[in-house]
């Protein structure tokens, strides 16, 4: 068996490759994986530049196509992505902003807009809700998904996305108001894709097939079970009891259970990869300024693996 | 003015300083203390300028400053305490700033002392570039710019070179000479109390006790290096007090 | 007549000597913290704005009881010792090599000085290229973080070091290693003890930064999470525990310097 | 025969006096970059690990030219300068009460020491409550951060000035109010500003803290982006950048130093 | 063996701080060396040392060191220059450790050593527990234990108080009575030239050139305060250089 280090947030987002592991896909293909848990996507997308894993999932981030551009990093695959009909990243008002009358995304000019860095998913998001609406955004960079929520809570920035399982419990408590849908303005969203080392993606094509089929066998279970709904209560339960051993684990599992039902979104089936999003995504990049006009989506991804759509 | 101590005893903690000391410090005179080392003296003087309070005993002071008197107990230090930051004229300047006194008044009495003291042409030196006799002089002119009853000189030579010290006692006999004024000296130099004492009060060790009152009464610009008379009063002075130098000397000190 | 005219010399002298007192540290400690309970209880202070203090030693003592306390703990400890030990020997050694050597500190002077203000936690994104994720970089980082504080306190030290014991040294014809063994490194210890503090404080600081970096338990982590959701208890709780290990570590160095340094007045 | 023994004294003094020389820390930094410039060329050095010295310096130089230095420049200068007035005033002050009374002494010093090694970024969630994300949350990250080191050196200060002058000032009857603003504050000057370097240099650093806080521009906020981007050339650029901010207000200080201590030998 | 100065001249910079100095150092004697503040006094006493080269000129020694001479030049600082973290007995270690001597030799000289200075009771305090005096007296022992050939001091009296300054003389004048070395004893104070001198030279101001070489052939044991004819001596050598005391203590130093 080959060992090798899987990158991982404690997200629902990254649930396939937990059901991946515990359900023994993976030992199937003859793979040994060793969680490395990391608290943000950057850190993680340069551990795998570094070496220090060999496949991660995360969204399409300026840090991810800057280490793709010095040859460090390749996408390979999809992983999240939003769907029209389920329940996806939700647009959020402040408390304060929402009664002053920013009741629709149609009413952002002029509104603050919080993200974690320039470059970030939420920035493109922000940048894409607001191209749409033809609003101009002031975005308001803090680090944190923590300091948002507090920003949020305390009105003092006005709008922001986020996936539905922190989004709803927000919305839920009162803190915050809903406003809208992403995938009303970013219908197929490639949402996060799967990458590795360039190294990886070139000479070790045998591993990384085998990732990849154990990683979608994961993404097939957990999409039956919780955004298809097709394996019953008791698969639902199932699923949930196994995410709930990597996610909100310091919960008690009646409280994890709803915010890991409530993050379901649809995880791309044989891990195909919507290249008209990604392709997006790069041209906004590159019109921001945040990368270098030479970079193509070649550059980014190694279509060889996955269906590219 | 006078002054005069009444069985003035002090202690630092558990350690008795002084005991007993009865002394009368008369105008117009320099009473010389010696003693060995830690006996006391530099305590003695503080408490008779007002700087400490005495545990036992008191120190009273009798009859009026005399006119014009702006700090009628005035030190001058073992270590110059000039402010480094300020020039020659600027401290002499400071001890006069805290006194109701027009500008022209400011000026005169400043004239008056540095040309005193052979200062005039430093004035504005700052205290680093002069030498240590140099200083030692700014700081006798800052005393006498407040014009005071009683200077209270705390081994003021001990800080200078041998052949500065001679120098400065040719200015302060003849600073004395010209206008008396009345001073207690502290010092640990038996030559320098021959030279410049009126009388001179011997402290015995720790707990520092008056044993012994010497008067010599020669002129101070009489004297000199070399007169028998000095010699001998110092032979006898240092007679007195080799014993108890050395066992000071020799005691370890527990910091 | 005369008699009226006899008083006591006025006194003036005193003061400008202020002492610590023991006593009135703890009673400000404890009124600040009633203040705040008070507050917050009574809801005067937002639970937004501070948490109540009860809580946050109850959280403390739950961490204790749990055991979390030392799982937190003990990487940091361990991650704070081995990089400042790194970090303080070499900017020991680089210090001593500045303070006696005219060619390395015409070299490394202005280094150190380029060095010292540049945040470290802007190069976290290097130090995982360079040193990977695991410990090798929260070594890196607290070392270098202590490393350069420590080069300047030292070579200040051994600059101090009074020239007339060297002279000394030199006119008996000590060689040169036993000047530098027997003369310029005692000499220089107080400088540098008293830098050894400065640095093992900003290594405490540089544990958070540190533990940004893929760190699942730690001080730093724990406050990390706790802020990233907001817990004040919980960040409190660790804001309380760096800080008595800031005022622990000083009072050993405290200590070390009574004993080493008991030659000193 | 005793011609032969007549020979010259053997010098055996010298040494111990390192001198700086200006010329050699140059060559040291030009030899250091011509390395890295080679060796990135190369591909010696991975571009992963470090950038190529000279796009760092093109990225400087179009930084410059496009005008974005300023813009991210005008920010940070004023956050530090507000930040750290605010820092430094507020620290001399209570440092020189602490300096001056027993009372103010005994109950800050065990505040201050228990204050000084939390990390500022660890309250950053803190400050956005407290002072929100605008430019009074960053003003407040930089004073607390330059408050405590001057503090510190401030009543080390006061504490250190000669005693002998504030009795000299007692005996000639000086009135409270003159001796400090005459004796005590001039003595402490020189300790204050040497700990104003450590302060500055404190507060250079957490700029990129303070800037984590929703900023748009700053050199910390230019940082923080290029880190995120793993864009090593402006990660570098803005890290220069810093740096030479640094070197620059200590030499400010020094400056000023010369200037108003110049009665000091 | 005996030393020689030929024609040294020394600047610092730019400035002339010997000129043409030319001496003999003799075997068994004491030579004082007096001059105003600045002079270049402790200049001369390194360059005899070699602890620095003289611009011109030679220092050079003739004859072999005495059997047993561990460090023929040997140096007594007016700072004492005592390691603050040894001990008494540390402190006169430090200067055998860089030479092979058994531990029993080493432990003889250092007994003997402190035996001679009176200082055996206080063999493991520590210097900051002890009296200026007493620790001079180690620096003395220090400088006997390397048995040097020749013993430098530089004005190693000076910072002491006159009476401990009074009884160390007296213990320099019972060593050397006990055992004859020779030594190059630069001072300001002409009592203590005139006390422990053998021959007295006399410095001009900077840059110092050799003013007077004066003979005091009157046996050391027999010397003593009130003197008259070391009174004449001193009052010949006040004489000879107040004008230039008072010139050099006038004198702006910039820094
Ligand atoms: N403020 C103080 N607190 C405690 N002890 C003190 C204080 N001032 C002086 N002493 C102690 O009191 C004794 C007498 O001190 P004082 O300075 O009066 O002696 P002195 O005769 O002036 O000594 P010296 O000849 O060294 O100047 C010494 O043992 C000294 O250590
Ligand atoms: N290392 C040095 N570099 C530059 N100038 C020096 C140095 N050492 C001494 N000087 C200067 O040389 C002159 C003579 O100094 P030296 O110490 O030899 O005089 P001195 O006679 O011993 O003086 P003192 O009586 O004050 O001890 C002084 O003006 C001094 O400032
Ligand atoms: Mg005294
Ligand atoms: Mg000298």
């Amino acid at each position: 068996n080959t060992a090798i280090n899987v990158g991982a947030l404690r997200f629902t987002s990254h649930a396939a490759s937990f059901v991946a592991f515990e359900r023994g896909y993976f030992a199937e293909e003859g793979l040994d994986v060793n969680f490395r848990f990391f608290e943000a996507a950057q850190p993680m997308a340069v551990a795998i530049a570094s070496g220090d894993a060999d496949y991660a999932v995360t969204a399409i981030s300026g840090g991810l196509i800057s280490l793709a551009e010095k040859g460090a990093a390749k996408v390979i695959g999809g992983a999240l992505s939003e769907e029209p009909g389920i329940d996806g990243q939700m647009i959020l008002a402040s408390n304060p902003a929402f009664e002053a009358g920013l009741t629709a995304p149609a009413m952002l000019d002029g509104k603050s807009f919080a993200v974690t860095q320039p470059g970030s998913s939420f920035h493109y998001m922000g940048a894409k809700i607001g191209a749409a609406e033809s609003a101009s955004l002031s975005y308001k960079p803090l680090q944190k998904v923590g300091a948002i929520i507090g920003a949020m809570k305390s009105g003092q920035v006005d709008a922001w996305t986020i996936v539905p399982h922190i989004g709803k419990a927000l919305v839920g408590g009162g803190a915050v108001q809903q406003i809208g849908m992403v995938a009303d303005y970013l219908p197929d969203y490639q949402v996060t894709t799967v990458f590795t080392s360039a190294a990886n993606a070139a000479k070790e094509r045998a591993r990384t097939e085998a990732f990849l089929r154990a990683f979608s066998r994961g993404a097939d279970d957990f999409n039956a079970a919780l955004v298809d709904k097709i394996a019953g209560e008791d698969g639902a339960d199932d699923m949930v009891k196994l995410i709930h051993k990597y996610v909100y684990a310091d919960q008690p599992y009646e409280k994890a259970s709803k915010s890991i039902v409530n993050g379901a979104m649809r995880l791309n089936k044989n891990a195909s990869l919507n290249m008209g999003s990604v392709s997006d995504q790069v041209e906004w990049f590159k019109s921001e300024g945040l990368i270098k006009d030479s970079i193509t989506t070649e550059t980014l991804v190694d279509p060889s693996y996955a269906e590219m759509t | 003015m006078e002054l005069t101590l009444e069985k003035v005893t002090h202690r630092y903690g558990d350690m008795p300083v002084l005991q007993d000391i009865d002394l009368r410090i008369p105008t117009g005179e320099i009473l010389c203390i010696v003693g060995p080392s830690g006996c006391g003296k530099s305590t003695l003087l503080r408490l008779i300028g007002g700087l400490e309070r005495p545990d036992e005993g008191r120190v009273l002071q009798d009859g009026a400053p005399p006119p014009g008197c702006l700090n009628p107990l005035t030190y001058v230090f073992q270590d110059f305490a000039l402010l480094p930051w300020r020039s020659v004229g600027g401290n002499v300047t400071l001890v006069l700033e805290d006194h109701r006194l027009d500008g022209d008044e400011r000026a005169a009495i400043i004239d008056d002392v540095l040309a005193r003291t052979n200062l005039s042409a430093f004035r504005n030196a700052l205290p680093r570039q002069l030498s240590g006799g140099m200083k030692q002089r700014v700081a006798i002119a800052r005393a006498l710019a407040v014009n005071p009853a009683v200077m209270l000189l705390d081994e003021p030579l001990s800080a200078l070179d041998a052949q500065t010290r001679e120098l400065l006692m040719e200015d302060l006999v003849g600073l004395w000479a010209r206008q008396p004024f009345t001073a207690v000296y502290v010092t640990h130099n038996l030559a320098e109390a021959v030279r410049l004492g009126h009388r001179v009060a011997v402290l015995s060790r720790r707990p520092g006790r008056l044993r012994e009152m010497l008067e010599i009464d020669m002129p101070l610009d009489e004297r000199g290096v070399g007169d028998a008379r000095l010699d001998s009063v110092q032979q006898h002075l240092w007679h007195l007090m080799k014993d108890e130098a050395m066992a000071a000397d020799q005691e370890l000190l527990d910091v | 007549m005369s008699e009226t005219h006899i008083r006591p010399v006025p006194f003036r002298g005193g003061g400008f000597r202020p002492v610590a007192k023991r006593g009135v540290g703890l009673i400000v400690f404890v009124t600040l913290l009633a203040l705040i309970e008070w507050g917050t209880r009574t809801g005067w202070i937002s639970n937004l704005t501070l948490p109540q203090p009860s809580d946050v030693a109850m959280t403390l003592v739950d961490l204790a009881r749990s055991g979390m306390l030392w799982t937190h703990l003990a990487p940091s400890l361990s991650r704070l010792a081995v990089g400042a030990v790194l970090g303080v020997s070499a900017g020991i050694g680089v210090g001593i090599l500045i303070g006696l050597f005219s060619h390395v500190r015409a070299g490394l002077i202005p280094l150190v000085a380029a060095l010292f203000p540049i945040p470290k936690i802007a190069l976290l994104p290097l130090f995982v290229i360079w040193f990977g994720i695991d410990e090798a970089s929260k070594y890196a980082l607290i070392a270098l973080g202590t490393f350069t504080p420590t080069v300047v306190a030292t070579y200040g030290a051994v600059d101090n070091v009074d020239r007339t014991l060297i002279r000394m040294g030199q006119s008996f014809g000590l060689s040169w290693l036993s000047i530098v063994r027997k003369i310029v490194l005692p000499g220089a210890l107080p400088g540098i003890l008293s830098g050894m503090r400065v640095s093992i404080a900003i290594g405490i600081i540089l544990l958070v930064a540190a533990e940004m970096l893929g760190a699942e338990f730690g001080i730093g982590a724990y406050i990390l999470q706790a802020g990233a959701l907001y817990d004040l208890e919980r960040l409190f709780a660790g804001v309380v525990i760096l800080s008595a290990l800031g005022v622990l570590t000083s009072w050993v160095i405290g200590r070390l310097e009574t004993r080493l340094l008991r030659w000193r007045t």
